[in-house]
């Protein structure tokens, strides 16, 4: 029915070349497709730009490596644990740009470049100053009389990065019924190229399964990996939780610039393989607390 | 197969648990030992009745409890979408996050965001008040979660980033604010960044662009705030026992209007409130994360 | 948690007046609310407008009595069993008005009323007739240089008419996976008043076993009735196929004026109530028949 | 639970049964009892390769036994969108209808129609190809399917509608059109409304307004007819075994161009290709409602 898309992460994550606008899933503590960022990082990736709804730990990964260059998106917190302290220094210290848009802006943003329009409305952000400071976004008059909106330009990432349940070898990508973002509605039909992690890669029988809980369909995806417990340490719903002690380690290393530097070694750069990550973030017992939705410390 | 009608069709039951729930509520003296949290969330829960549809963010203990306790109160038809996300939940407690699954446990519907959620709240119908927690806000009514500093491109401090509420205060919304730590960094004359749009400039500013909805209070830890309706200026409404005007003053960025007359007293929680608040809707006491603990 | 919205069906259209704007869910043979729209009929609305995607039966039954002037929409057809002849004659007869759109136009224009947006754009329609004849379309530049677009002004029927495979007293509504088309997806949502019947009413725990099929919240919708087959001819997977028969007969009739009035009364005005049409075009056995998607004539 | 990976990302299996396929239709013969439809429904075939995601709607026999039979023989990665609901379905037969549940039984994907399907149609990288059955065509490739007549509003014939026509025109598509009963008053000099935009005024009229994309390829029950490039008129590219200019002309409502030369003759369906479409794919002779029968 389609071509075989499987290959492994670090040959996936070749098609992401310095300088890329990677959109990257993720809402705050939730979903985002962090076997890939870490082998973004093991690889190096210079001058990227993020595009994220809500980013979370993986933003803060990738600014505390020297990835990043500019951000397009919503927000960037961990909701419980805080703000994303690297990010925030980096753009502080203007080595990140960031265009910071409301969630309609940056859906009718996404919407435009994934269906090809120059641009997409919205009513939301009039009054605010955020549409002053951004050039992607001009107050234009209703042709039919009515109010004005927010024209807001078409928005096409090189790449989307994302997680799920389950794919076939071709790409076919499913979901389990939980929160459905817009980072996963809307954002890998905006990239240019779409990578996914899944869970687990099984036969395209078992999605004929539920053909409802289908995604994406292969053809809009470019590679495909295996990655089990791919979201940690944020939480995969239903499958697991995210990790609460992993978190508060951070943020702890985040303080200073060598517990920073080796935490990054230990659990991002250092692990050769997601297995050694497993290893490392506790095996299988830990993740065994995580499907319980423990929160451990 | 059957060509007759269902049982849940032919036999609408009565709501027995939401009628004893409305009688207790009603019954209930004022408790003895209330704290400021619950009194914030009880004056919050009041501003949510039947007919409204109610949803939460990132971090909000003091709306997602409100909520609940709305529902098992005063307002037992309210809808609460919990985190924009799962429609009438059943969640055991309020858990370590307003933001994840555990919150929408037992929903009757996944809202889809962006094409859905998104929908439904810009359309004008539903869900027409909303809750923010904003870094800073100022006195008429302005939220900021952007920036520190003069600066957007240069900022002092990044903060998270405007989220849903640069959508929220432009669409026609009734806005709550609250915060539960009343000072004058937080609650300031002008925000150094407008990120969530409340009166503007004042008077009738917010108006002339077109935009409908605003500001209507502010919840603190010290008082209730209202804006006053020609100027949009910020003003006192209700101070919480125990709190002088001059508290609250000293806790603002800007001079507080204050009505002539008795200022009135926030209405203490009643035992019942007090009993859902800890025993029953948040037993883990996660809506004192609001507060540093 | 919210209001009971249930309700008869007699009770239910009388929310629907003279002239209104009415949305039908139907999809050539598929998925027509027949069991409000019949109610319609028998209450004999006038002057009533129709938007549809593509409509079907439910269509030239209300144009063959006489209560449509009006239509919106990008096709009308029963695909297999041909053009709707008592709707080509009106409009021929110029009794009822067409504002022909394509898909993503009449989408466009549906998505800018659910969202109370002005308009929205497509790049749909460009270099046909079909613009040129309708003021609620116009081109519009690109206010960032790119390509013009279409801008497609909001509609916001008064009504949307939806049936579904299951809902409860709240007027929570769910569906089986199956084709979700835009007439679910959007119509209701653009509407000021949604009407919904139902294969089945059920305790709001059954929908919490799927919360993932819910399609439209109840506080959208204003009243909701039981109608066991309220699909019926049309079909409603995965529950029944459409009747084959009822659908020739009516061809048959819909040649003549004697025979189209005849075929009314017996199915459409005559049966007082679900269960005397449900006899009268075949009752349990034909029913049965058509779960199995027997194509029977 | 297991850290280790799954069987299915272990061991990528051969695709057997596409190869075994792809040998009966190299080697086989052409047939000697084909009919026309056969022979259309090979000839669209032919232009739906590997790489290619197609897409079907309503009452399009044609379409969807040409797109199985590509996937059974030159083209087994082809994409199918059955209905534009159903990825990839493995349906029994063709059924009665093209648009109804039986045609995507066991899909892997359903696919919503008004975010996804639209938008996959609009991005300009997928279902780049599109079969279009119009009521009116016209020489430069414009399709009608709205009204027959001067006046719009006044029609003469009130046809069904653009449905998805009116979109696929002018969205960047390579447009193939069928026609079972190639006629004067179906293939017409010009349409009497442009409900679907082909190469409108011919030239470079449709370019001129910013369209990619654009009519290919008129595929009848008489010939193959294509675009002649610079005038955009339309032309004749080979003739049905057994069909003469003389017949084409007389059916067709203005003069085709016919290049210089010998015509080329459509090429005859294999016993392998007859074979799939009689017994296999459609043993119900669907395709044959298309021609009245």
């Amino acid at each position: 029915m389609a071509q075989v898309k499987l290959t492994s992460v670090a040959e996936a994550m070749t098609m992401v070349g310095d300088g890329d606008l990677v959109a990257i899933q993720n809402m705050a503590t939730q979903a985002a497709p962090m076997g890939l960022v870490r082998e973004l990082v093991r690889q190096g990736r210079r001058d990227l730009g993020v595009v994220c709804l809500v980013g979370g730990i993986p933003i803060d990964w990738l600014a505390a490596a020297g990835c990043l260059n500019r951000l397009i998106g919503a927000a960037v917190s961990m909701e419980q644990f805080g703000l994303c302290q690297r990010y925030r220094k980096a753009v502080e210290a203007q080595q990140i740009r960031v265009e910071e848009l409301s969630e309609t802006a940056l859906n009718a943003r996404l919407g435009a470049g994934a269906r090809n329009l120059p641009f997409l409305p919205t009513r939301g952000l009039i009054g605010t100053d955020l549409i002053a400071i951004n050039d992607n976004l001009v107050m234009l008059d209703d042709p039919f009389g009515g109010p004005p909106v927010v024209a807001c330009r078409a928005l096409v990432p090189d790449v989307a990065l994302i997680h799920c349940h389950r794919a076939d070898r071709y790409g076919n990508v499913q979901y389990e019924p939980t929160a459905l973002w817009p980072d996963l509605g809307i954002m890998p039909k905006a990239a240019t190229r779409v990578i996914v992690s899944a869970e687990e890669i099984v036969d395209t029988d078992v999605l004929r399964r539920n053909p409802d809980r289908t995604v994406l369909p292969g053809f809009m995806v470019d590679a495909v990996v295996e990655i089990p417990w791919g979201a940690h340490p944020t939480s995969f719903n239903p499958k697991y939780g995210y990790d609460t002690g992993l978190h508060l380690a951070w943020t702890k290393a985040a303080r200073d610039d060598d517990a920073t530097a080796a935490f990054l070694e230990r659990y991002v750069t250092g692990p050769a393989n997601q297995a050694e990550y497993l290893d490392r973030v506790g095996g299988a017992s830990r993740m065994a607390a995580l499907q319980r939705w423990e929160i451990t410390t | 197969m059957s060509l007759a009608p269902s049982a849940a069709a032919a036999n609408p039951p009565a709501n027995a648990v939401v009628s004893a729930a409305a009688v207790d509520w009603r019954s209930s003296p004022p408790a003895a030992d209330y704290t400021v949290d619950e009194l914030m969330i009880v004056a919050l829960s009041e501003c949510f009745v039947d007919g409204d549809q109610a949803c939460n963010g990132m971090a909000s203990f003091i709306p997602v409890t409100a909520f609940q306790l709305a529902l098992r109160t005063h307002a037992p038809d309210l809808v609460w979408l919990a985190g924009a996300v799962g429609l009438d939940p059943k969640p055991d407690r309020v858990p370590a996050s307003t933001l994840e699954a555990p919150l929408w446990r037992n929903s009757v519907m996944y809202v889809e965001q962006y094409g859905d959620f998104w929908t439904f709240a810009l359309n004008g119908r539903w869900l027409q008040k909303f809750c923010v927690g904003a870094a800073q806000l100022d006195k008429f009514g302005n939220g900021n979660n952007s920036v520190i500093g003069a600066d957007y491109h240069r900022p002092r401090v990044r903060l998270p980033g405007t989220a849903g509420l640069g959508d929220m205060g432009s669409i026609g919304k009734q806005l709550y604010y609250w915060n539960p730590n009343h000072n004058p960094r937080a609650i300031v004359d002008r925000v150094d960044f407008v990120s969530c749009a409340g009166w503007l400039g004042g008077g009738d500013e917010r108006q002339a662009l077109g935009l409908t909805g605003g500001p209507e209070l502010v919840i603190t830890n010290l008082c209730v705030m209202d804006f006053e309706p020609t100027s949009r200026h910020m003003r006192l409404k209700s101070l919480h026992p125990g709190i002088s005007v001059e508290q609250v003053q000293a806790a603002t960025g800007f001079e507080v209007l204050v009505p002539p007359g008795a200022i009135a007293l926030t209405r203490v929680p009643t035992e019942h409130e007090v009993h859902l608040i800890r025993h029953v809707i948040d037993p883990d006491g996660m809506r004192l994360r609001e507060f540093g603990k």
